[in-house]
Formats: structure tokens, C-alpha cells, sequence
């Protein structure tokens, strides 16, 4: 199976590259720029697992390593089976 | 007193933390390799600075989930001693054993330069030996030291006097400018609930010797061992 | 995918002239397969082959009783007593710096830490000097936080502390950054590693990280023959995995613990063509591999690209046979590949199979000792003698030395570092007695009494006026910067970044370099023991300043005798050692201050120097003085404000009387006499440190003292100067963020 | 105007942190992984740009900005106008 899997920071987390990515933009003359939120994503290729278990499966991995949930959510996507 | 220091891959101040004991009071600690589910009987667990797996995905997240720490963590719960340094603050953390996470430096870059600590609580063992309000002098080295934890977090730490350090001024003060990487209320170290357990981002065992510039250091590797030889004799009658 | 038919144009656009393609047909008595061509290109390239200097290279002194290695392995070994070695080398990695700064500087000091510790050295101090284009090149403040940050991410990493070096700016390196690294590694004197391939049977080892199609040569690539696979085949630029190479570091510490090597090479530059052919090739044997054992990254790799691919993070190992399952446990306990690909033999050939077919079949030796060498044509530079003259009567004198100072003092050339050095462990392994900001680093060997200390240097505007006596000044600087500690210095290594040997002006730049190093080492005995040659540091035309940077390493036998950089008590007194000219040429202060680059560099009698060497020493173990500090750029009063602006706070001030005796007042301030140091004292040694130096024969002035709050100049009796130390370091501190901050 | 862009390396560069996962998941039981590659995203709010600039200005973002192209790529998507 093929997957992406984002994390981000929870709302009210500080965000220092977001902000730093924030204000370059607007000093490189993008004044429209409001905000800037910086996450990561991984794309996972998997042996074939049982349709029933694949979103479970990757929930495991953000729970048991990808997000740190004091201060990250994350969002599992099969992208192919 | 009976100390081991653990070596992730990745971990490179595993040889200073190694030789802390051996400079101070020339005792040397046992060496426990991450994949090792033995403590050796330590007392004392030190969780060494570095870059276990490069630093890579999280700061800590992936040495927080190798087998050794399952023991140390068990050993934590058995009321036993650990002191993370850096690295091994952020482990502790990832590990759950200490509240809160330590975020990006707010420069997003890496800072190594001597700070100053002032002591917040003499109420644990590591602070034993030192005064509230005492100032340390000794090196940061990180790019992610940048203590962040919840509204509530904070509060619990603050009520049960947890945070063992924070980065002051020359004069003492706490001083935004003199708060390089940003942490949250100033927070260089906290310990856990029951005291035992503290994690910190500046170097004590690179500050444990006159011809490297300061001594400050040695002070919290003597409070724990004060502490845990008199727990000990209590013990043992 | 089909290989591309092997002809003279192919070969051209692989770099190889007519001479080099008829040359390597007579080797072979046929015309190359392609992988042969692949290797024949990069063993021969300027880079592998040194063929544009080495017949300059020739003329360093290169041995003394101290040399336990000199050039021609991965790095140079000194022995340092105690049974102890120390094990340094400089190497360049401009050109990929300026595509990728950060990956570039990154993948710089994972090579030259490879270097050191193929050697059986652990590495202790990292060091790096940097050249940027002018502060106002929009490309500059990328350069600068990229190369800084990567230079910093991986040697932090990996826990070796980076503990000096030197960062300079000028238009001359505008579209031609230079970023060269150095590395010292600590070992023991009897135990040092080579890189030789011998014993027939013995089975050649592939450590590390697997192969992709990382920096596989450029011009290869270009050639017709691979249309529209080029694309995703295109090389690619190398990624630093610091995570990897401190694994790789530790296993192979711990596998030289054992007795299980015969030879041990890094593959750094043409992979694992030039590892093994330079392995087979020291040790006059052969060699055999089978390439599809090569641990691979990628799908469809071909033998070519096995071979040139320059992947990071790998070594090739000749271990005695029987040896084998102890290297396999030891890489396995680190989670590293490493896997049998071949065996050493004694045909002297390099035979190379893929999926059973031999690829490759050549002799092994002509390859190097028949690689091309070339005494390519000289000519002074035209304009040379131009810029030469100065004429002095046509520049007012300076009017406001206040001014004068914290304008040099705020400027890119001469403004605190602090801003680059914070971004890199400096203190890791707990060895840094001195780190970055003083004279030169100091690192204790534990377990004795004894440290090293370290300092690189170079003037490219020196070198520009006159590549002979600029290059005596490096090695001159590196050398007083070593001994402000109170250390002797012992030997050099040395990174020749010069523009493209084709053009005569570079030749003969790089080949009055190479003599005024040669000299200057030789009359302060510290022979050259490695470096690293960098031509074609050039764009459109438009060379580089000729620019050998200097790294020398000196030892301190009681660390208790060492003496730092800065002022340490109120009311100590000040000294100058050493004569005050007032020469302007070639300055700092008329390069900043009037826009001129012209005039010949201080004059340098090295005879002089030497003294001041040892005199600096001898105060040293005398424990006469409380610091010792080198007059360099900026001339003495920047020196002098230098010592007021102590590294770990608590500045202390300066009250100073000069006499003029009729010199221009900007040269007596901001000249740049060579063989010059400032030292302060207690005023009860005064005395002996003056009778010490009428003794070696060297001038010693009392210039003034050391107070609290301000700097306080007089000149003949007139106020000149009277700066808050605030405003000097506030000035000192702003410099670098300006430039590197800008967007 | 929400937008996300997605930076990731090109096919081909070294991606240790996604190697260094991968494994990390295969020891902890996650047998099934074989690839993990590693990648950033932006989540950005702006001022309510023309219709058809939206895309071009994000891609501007991403070449003076957020994306080195000499090893990443990247992919811009206008989340909510
Ligand atoms: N790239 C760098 N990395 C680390 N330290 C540096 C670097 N550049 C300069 N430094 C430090 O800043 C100080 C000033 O450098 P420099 O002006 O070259 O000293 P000097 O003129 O005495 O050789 C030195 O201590 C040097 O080690
Ligand atoms: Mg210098």
C-alpha cells in the first residue's frame, strides 16, 4: 500500500518556523501572506495489508512514533492500495 | 552509589557524562548499550546529550522507544534516580517521564555559548547541594531546547516548584535577552513529580572543571549522590 | 540502459585531452570499455591526478623528526609524545557549497572527518575557513547562513567540537565562495592506518552507506549519448547524513581495536574508483570486485555509475582474510552494510565484474604513475605591478582615529565572529580549553599534561599584491596565533584555492604560493604534512585572489603554562613586542577606509618572526604575562581593542600613549608591520620581559595599561581616542548579523 | 485565500531522516513498511487573491522561498479561495 501521512502542530503550539517563514515572505515582498503553519508529511510504501486495516495500522504508527501528542495532531491517507 | 550512563546510536556526550563521576568523585559508571535491558543495578541513570538518530524526526523520539528505556522507565517508576542532560532531556520527555517538549530554538539555529542558571528549587536531589537563587555557569549546545508545554502543564509545574532551573542574567534576573533559544517562563530544567527524575538542556559535565572555565556543574552530580548514599544507609540500617 | 560507444569525443567530453585519450589507448593497448573511460576521466581529473601541481607541490619540506606521515596518505600524522599522534588535514569543497551552501559545507566536513579517522584517529577539533563574496552581493547572506549552518549541523552531529577558523569577504569571491574544512584527530603514534591493499586472497570490504547516483561527474553526464534518460538520471547533489557517518566513525574505532585490517580508505572524491585504485596502487598489488555486491540505493544503477558515484558516508576496507565475521559483527552491532566485494590480488590489475561479465581490466599503477603531469605555462599577471604602487602623499592621514576604529571594528573582515561559532558545538568531548575568538583553539590531550592548539590563516589581499610573501604571511600569522597561546608550533596542512591553472597569471600566482610557503616553513621548521589543492575557482574569466589557506598545529606541553587572548587585571601593564613601521600597503584600513587595494603587504623577515615565536613562548613558560595577543589585520590599535573585549564577558579598558616619531598617525595605528604582539603583564614583570626581549634582540614598548570602563589613546602627549568599551563592542558585535541577517 | 504546498526531495536525493523512520518502524513490529520518505508542507492564509494569479504567486513562494530547487520539488493547491 502507498500512504501519506501528515503532522502538524496543534492550534496554540508556537510555530517558530511558521512564523519566521511568515515574515520572510512578506520582507521578499508577498505583503498577502497572513500566516504560515509548517508541518511534515511522510509518504509510506507498505506491503499490502486487508482493507479493514490499513487506516488503523497507519493511526499505529503516528501513536507509536510519527506525532508527539503533546504538541502534534496528524491525518492518515491510503493513497493506493 | 551505583551509576550507568546509556549509549543510543547517536549519542556523542555519552564519553563526557561517562567520565562526569570519574572527574568529580572518581567513580565510574557502567555503560549500557540501547538495545541492553540491564540498568545494572544503577542508582543513577544518566541519559547522556548528543544526537540519537541524528536528531532525525523528532529530537529524542526515536532513542524514547528503543528497549533500554522501557527499563528506565520502570526504574523511574521504582522511585529510581535519572538525570537526562540535553539529548537526554528530550528523550525523557518523548519517553513521557517528563511533562512538556522542547520546541525549535526561537533563532532556528543551533546555539552552543555559556548561560547562566539560576536555581529555582533546593527541594530535589539533584539541588541539593545548591541554594534557591544560586547562579550556574555552563554551555548550551542544542537546536531544540525550546521548553513548550500546555497552559495547565504549567501551572502543575510552577504550584509543585518543578522547575529546578531557568536561564537568568548575569545579575540573576530573568531577562528575555538572556533567554537565547526562547523557552517558555525561562525553563532550563524541570523534575518529575516525584523529584527523582531531571531533565536539563545546558551541560553540567561539560562545566565540571576549572581548566574548561567553570566548576558549576559537578554540584548536581554531588547533590544526587549525597542524596541517594544517605537514602541508601537509611535503607540498608 | 545501452552504454554510449567509447570514442575520442565521448573521451573529450569526459575532460581527457588528445594527449591524455592517446595515452590511455597505449596503457591499454585498445580502446577503453566505458567504465574504463569513467575511470581513466576521474583518476586523471586536476582534482585525483594533482597533475596541474604537482611538480610545484615537490618543493614543500615535508619531513622532520616529528613526521610520523606526510602528504600522500588520507592525512598527515605528527607525533606529539606521550605516545600520542595528532592526525590533520584541510580539504576544499567550494564548488558544491555554491550550487547547495548547506549540503555543500555539510558533505565538506563529513569528507575531511573521513579523512582523519580512515587514519585510526579519533577526531577531536574541527576548523573551517570561509571566503564570501562582498557583504552587498545579493547572494551573500544565503552563502553564509547555508555554509555556516551545514558546516555547524554536521560536525555537531557527529560531536566533534568546532573550535576556530577564519571568515573572510570580498568581491573576488562574488560567484566563487571558498569553503575549506579541517579536522585533528587525536591517535596513538604506533597505530596508525593506511590505505593499502596488499596481501593476495585478502577480501576487500564495502562499509557504510549504500550507493546511489549521488555527484556522479557533471561532464559525463552531458554527453549526447543519454537523452531522455538523463533526466531522472541527472546526478544528484550530495546529501550529508551526519547520522551515518558517526556510526561509521565508531565502527571503525572499534574494529581498529582488533587486528583485523590490512588497509582502510574513505571513498571521498571519485568513490570507489579512486579508493581502490589508490589502495592497490600504494601497495603495488591488484585488485579484483564484482560490482553488483555493491550495496545499491537505486534501481537501474549501471557499473559506470557504481564506480563514480560519489554517495557519502562509505569506506572501503582491506581486512585479513579470516577477519571476515569480525568486521561483519562489528558493522552489524552499528546497523551498517558491510559486504565482501571483491579480493586483493596479485596480478597488479584492476579487474571489475558486473553480473559475471569483466567490465573493467587494466593495470593498475599506470593509472597513477603514468596519470599526465603538466608544467603549465606562467606569466605575471598584467597588472600587477599597477596595483604594486602606492603613493601615500596622495591619501590624507587619518583625521578621527575614533571613527577610524569602530568603523574596522564593525566591518565585515574584522567584526566579531560570534555570530557564525554560536551555531557550532565548541565544547563537545570536553578537550576545549581555548575556542573560537581567541588566538589560535586550544585542546588538552587527556591524560596528560600536553594540548594542541590550532589556528587557520590566510590574507588573500596579501597574497594578491604578492602570492610569495602573502603566502610567508599565512604561515607566519598561523604561526604567531599558535605561540600567543605559548604553544610551539610543529607542522602545517594547507588548502591552495587558486583560479584555472590554463591561464599563466594563476599559474604563476600558484607557483610563487607554493615557494613562499615552502619557505616560510621551512625557516620556522613546520613541514607540510598534507593539503588539498583547489583550481578553477573562477567564473566567467574572473578568478579568485590566489588564496593558500594555512592550518598550523602547535603543542603545549603544560597546559598550565598557557596564556589566553584578552586583558585579564586592572593595572596591568601593556606591552607591544616587536617593531612599528606604519606600513599601509595592502591594509585593512586603506582597503575599508579609502577604497584602495594597492601597495606591497608589510615586509616579513621570517628571521624576526622566529624570534618573536619563541619569545612568546618563553613568557609563556616563564608565566610572565597575563595574555598574548597577535596584531594582524587592522593594525595595532584594532589588536589592542581586541584584547578589551573579553569572550566570556566582563570587558576591561585600556589607557594608551604611543609616540607618532613622525609616522603618519593612520600607519601608526592601522598598519599592519608583520611579527607584532600585544601583551599585558603585572608591572613587577615588566623588567624581566623587557631584559628578555633586549636579549633575543626584539623591541619591547610599554604602551600604556589596563583600567576599567574606557579606551583611552594618546598620541605624542594628545588625546585621540576615548570610546566607551559599550559602544566598541556594541560596534565589534553588530558586523556579522548585518551582513548574514540581510534579505 | 488557504493554500497548502507540499516540499519533498527529488526522486533520487538521499533522504536519511525517511530512511532513519523506516527502520525505526520496521524494529518497532511495523514489518510491512519498505519506504519512507520525508517531507515539509506549508499550511498558508493570504489576502484574497484574483483567481488566476493564486497558483502562480504560491509557485513564487516556493521558488524564492520554501522550496531548494536544486533537490526539492514542490507542489502548490489552493485549499480555499
Ligand atoms: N569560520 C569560523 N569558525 C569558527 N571560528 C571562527 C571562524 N572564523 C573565525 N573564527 C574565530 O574568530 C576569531 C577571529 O578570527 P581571525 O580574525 O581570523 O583571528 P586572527 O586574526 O587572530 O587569526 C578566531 O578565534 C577564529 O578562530
Ligand atoms: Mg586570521
Amino acid at each position: 500500500m502507498k500512504a501519506r501521512i501528515h503532522v502538524f502542530l496543534k492550534e496554540g503550539v508556537l510555530d517558530p518556523q511558521g512564523k519566521a517563514v511568515s515574515s520572510a515572505l512578506q520582507t521578499l515582498g508577498f505583503g498577502e501572506v497572513s500566516s504560515v503553519r509548517q508541518g511534515k508529511f511522510f509518504d509510506i510504501e507498505t506491503a499490502p495489508l486487508p482493507k479493514e486495516e490499513r487506516e488503523a495500522r497507519l493511526r499505529e504508527y503516528c501513536k507509536k512514533l510519527l506525532a508527539n501528542p503533546i504538541i502534534e495532531n496528524f491525518k492518515v491517507e491510503v493513497v493506493e492500495p | 552509589m551505583r551509576l550507568s550512563v546509556i549509549e543510543f546510536p547517536g549519542s556523542n556526550c555519552d564519553h563526557d557524562a561517562y567520565e562526569w563521576p570519574l572527574r568529580v568523585f572518581g567513580r565510574a559508571p557502567q555503560r549500557v548499550w540501547y538495545t541492553d535491558r540491564d540498568l545494572r543495578k544503577a542508582d543513577l541513570v544518566i541519559i547522556p546529550g548528543g544526537f540519537s538518530y541524528g536528531d532525525y524526526l523528532r529530537c529524542g523520539a526515536m532513542a524514547a522507544r528503543s528497549p533500554v528505556m522501557e527499563e528506565v522507565v520502570a526504574h523511574a517508576k521504582r522511585g529510581g534516580y535519572v538525570l537526562g542532560i540535553c539529548n537526554g532531556f528530550q528523550i525523557l520527555c518523548e519517553a513521557g517521564l517528563l511533562p512538556g517538549a522542547l520546541l525549535r530554538n526561537r533563532t532556528l539555529t543551533f546555539l552552543c555559548q555559556e548561560v547562566i542558571l539560576r536555581c529555582e528549587t533546593a527541594d530535589a536531589p539533584f539541588t541539593a547541594s545548591l541554594k534557591k537563587g544560586d547562579l550556574l555557569r555552563m554551555p548550551i549546545a542544542h537546536g531544540d531546547g525550546n521548553y513548550y508545554c500546555d497552559e495547565k502543564t504549567l501551572r502543575r509545574l510552577l504550584d509543585d516548584s518543578r522547575v529546578a532551573f531557568r536561564y537568568v542574567s548575569p545579575d540573576g534576573r530573568v531577562d528575555d535577552g538572556w533567554n537565547f533559544n526562547g523557552s517558555m517562563d525561562a525553563i532550563a530544567g524541570i523534575v518529575s513529580g516525584n523529584r527523582r527524575v531531571l531533565g536539563m538542556m545546558p551541560h553540567p559535565e561539560r562545566a565540571s572543571e576549572a581548566l574548561l572555565g567553570s566548576t558549576d556543574g559537578a554540584a548536581i552530580l554531588r547533590g544526587a549522590a549525597s542524596t541517594i548514599e544517605a537514602r541508601k544507609k537509611v535503607q540498608h540500617g | 540502459m545501452v552504454e554510449p560507444k567509447v570514442t575520442p569525443e565521448l573521451a573529450l567530453a569526459h575532460g581527457l585531452n588528445a594527449d591524455e585519450w592517446a595515452r590511455l589507448r597505449d596503457i591499454l593497448g585498445r580502446v577503453p570499455t566505458y567504465p574504463e573511460l569513467g575511470i581513466f576521466s576521474v583518476m586523471w581529473s586536476e582534482h585525483c591526478s594533482y597533475k596541474s601541481s604537482r611538480i610545484h607541490l615537490k618543493k614543500f619540506p615535508t619531513s622532520g623528526p616529528l613526521v610520523l606521515q606526510g602528504p600522500g596518505e588520507n592525512a598527515g600524522v605528527v607525533d606529539i609524545g606521550d605516545g600520542w599522534a595528532v592526525c590533520f588535514k584541510m580539504e576544499s569543497h567550494n564548488h558544491p557549497s555554491y550550487i547547495e551552501p548547506y549540503q555543500g559545507a555539510a558533505t565538506g566536513v563529513g569528507g575531511i572527518l573521513r579523512d582523519v579517522f580512515t587514519m585510526g584517529a579519533r577526531p577531536v577539533a574541527n576548523l573551517n575557513a570561509l571566503a564570501f563574496g562582498q557583504p552587498s552581493h545579493p547572494k551573500t547572506p544565503h552563502l553564509v547562513k547555508g555554509v555556516v549552518a551545514g558546516i555547524g549541523d554536521y560536525g555537531n552531529c557527529i560531536g566533534v567540537p568546532t573550535v576556530g577558523g577564519q571568515v573572510c569577504f570580498h568581491a573576488c569571491y562574488d560567484g566563487n565562495i571558498l569553503v575549506n574544512a579541517f579536522t585533528l584527530g587525536l591517535l596513538r603514534a604506533g597505530k596508525i592506518f593506511r590505505g593499502y591493499a596488499s596481501g593476495a586472497g585478502n577480501p576487500v570490504f564495502y562499509v557504510g552507506s549504500k550507493t546511489g547516483r549521488d555527484g556522479i561527474h557533471g561532464a559525463t553526464m552531458a554527453s549526447a549519448e543519454f537523452s531522455e534518460e538523463t533526466e531522472q538520471k541527472r546526478p544528484t547533489v550530495q546529501v550529508g547524513d551526519p547520522f551515518t557517518e558517526k556510526l561509521l566513525l565508531e565502527a571503525c574505532l572499534e574494529l581498529m581495536e582488533r587486528d583485523a585490517i590490512v588497509g582502510i580508505q574513505d571513498m571521498g572524491a571519485a568513490g570507489l574508483t579512486s579508493s581502490s585504485f589508490e589502495m592497490a596502487g600504494r601497495a603495488g598489488s591488484g585488485i579484483r570486485m564484482e560490482l553488483d555486491r555493491v550495496p545499491m540505493r537505486e534501481t537501474g544503477m549501471t557499473p559506470y555509475e557504481v564506480l563514480l558515484s560519489e554517495s557519502q558516508e562509505r569506506m572501503l576496507i582491506v581486512a585479513k582474510s579470516g577477519a571476515e565475521e569480525a568486521v561483519k559483527k562489528i558493522f552489524a552491532k552499528w546497523g551498517l552494510d558491510a559486504v565482501v566485494i571483491g579480493e586483493v590480488t596479485d596480478t597488479g590489475r584492476a579487474e571489475i565484474y558486473w553480473r559475471g561479465d569483466k567490465v573493467v581490466d587494466m593495470p593498475v599503477a599506470p593509472v597513477s604513475d603514468q596519470a599526465p603531469v603538466y608544467d603549465r605555462p606562467q606569466a605575471q599577471p598584467e597588472g600587477l605591478e599597477e596595483r604594486r604602487r602606492l603613493d601615500l602623499q596622495a591619501i590624507a592621514d587619518c583625521r578621527d582615529p575614533e571613527e577610524a576604529l569602530l568603523r574596522l571594528m564593525g566591518s565585515p573582515n574584522l567584526c566579531s565572529r560570534r555570530w557564525v561559532y554560536t551555531q557550532y558545538d565548541q565544547s563537545v568531548r570536553t578537550n576545549t580549553v581555548f575556542g573560537p575568538g581567541y588566538d589560535a583553539a586550544l585542546v588538552r590531550i587527556k591524560g596528560t599534561k600536553k594540548a594542541v592548539a590550532l589556528s587557520l590563516d590566510v590574507n588573500p589581499r596579501y597574497c594578491h599584491l604578492d602570492p610569495f610573501e602573502g603566502a610567508r604571511h599565512a604561515v607566519a600569522e598561523a604561526a604567531r596565533n599558535v605561540a600567543c597561546t605559548g604553544a610551539k608550533p610543529l607542522a602545517i596542512t594547507d588548502c591552495l584555492n587558486f583560479g584555472n591553472p590554463e591561464r599563466p597569471g594563476v599559474m604563476w600566482e600558484f607557483a610563487r604560493s607554493v615557494e613562499g610557503l615552502s619557505s616560510a616553513c621551512r625557516e620556522l621548521d613546520t613541514p607540510v604534512v598534507s593539503g588539498n589543492v583547489s583550481f578553477y575557482n573562477e567564473t566567467n574569466g574572473e578568478g579568485i585572489f590566489p588564496t593558500p589557506a594555512v592550518g598550523m598545529v602547535g603543542l603545549l606541553d603544560d597546559v598550565e603554562e598557557r596564556v589566553q587572548s584578552f586583558f585579564e587585571n586592572e593595572g596591568d601593564a601593556v606591552v607591544l613586542l616587536g617593531r612599528t613601521r606604519g606600513h599601509l600597503g595592502g591594509s585593512e584600513y586603506l582597503a575599508l577606509i579609502h577604497g584602495l587595494e594597492s601597495g606591497t603587504p608589510p615586509p616579513l623577515d621570517i628571521a624576526r618572526e622566529k624570534v618573536l615565536i619563541g619569545l612568546l613562548q618563553l613568557l609563556a613558560r616563564k608565566r610572565l604575562v597575563h595574555s598574548m595577543h597577535d596584531c594582524s589585520e587592522g593594525g595595532l590599535l584594532v589588536a589592542i581593542a581586541e584584547c578589551c573585549l573579553r569572550p566570556r564577558g566582563g570587558d576591561l579598558g585600556v589607557s594608551i600613549s604611543l609616540q607618532a616619531r613622525g609616522k603618519r598617525l593612520d600607519g601608526l595605528l592601522f598598519g599592519e608591520d608583520a611579527s607584532r604582539a600585544v601583551v599585558s603583564c603585572a608591572p613587577g614583570s615588566l623588567q624581566k620581559i623587557f631584559n628578555l626581549a633586549r636579549e633575543s634582540g626584539l623591541e619591547a614598548t610599554s604602551i600604556g595599561a589596563v583600567i576599567s570602563k574606557r579606551l583611552e589613546l594618546l598620541v605624542d602627549g594628545q588625546p585621540m581616542a576615548s570610546l566607551s568599551l559599550e559602544e566598541l563592542r556594541t560596534r565589534w558585535e553588530a558586523g556579522f548579523p548585518a551582513v548574514a541577517s540581510r534579505v
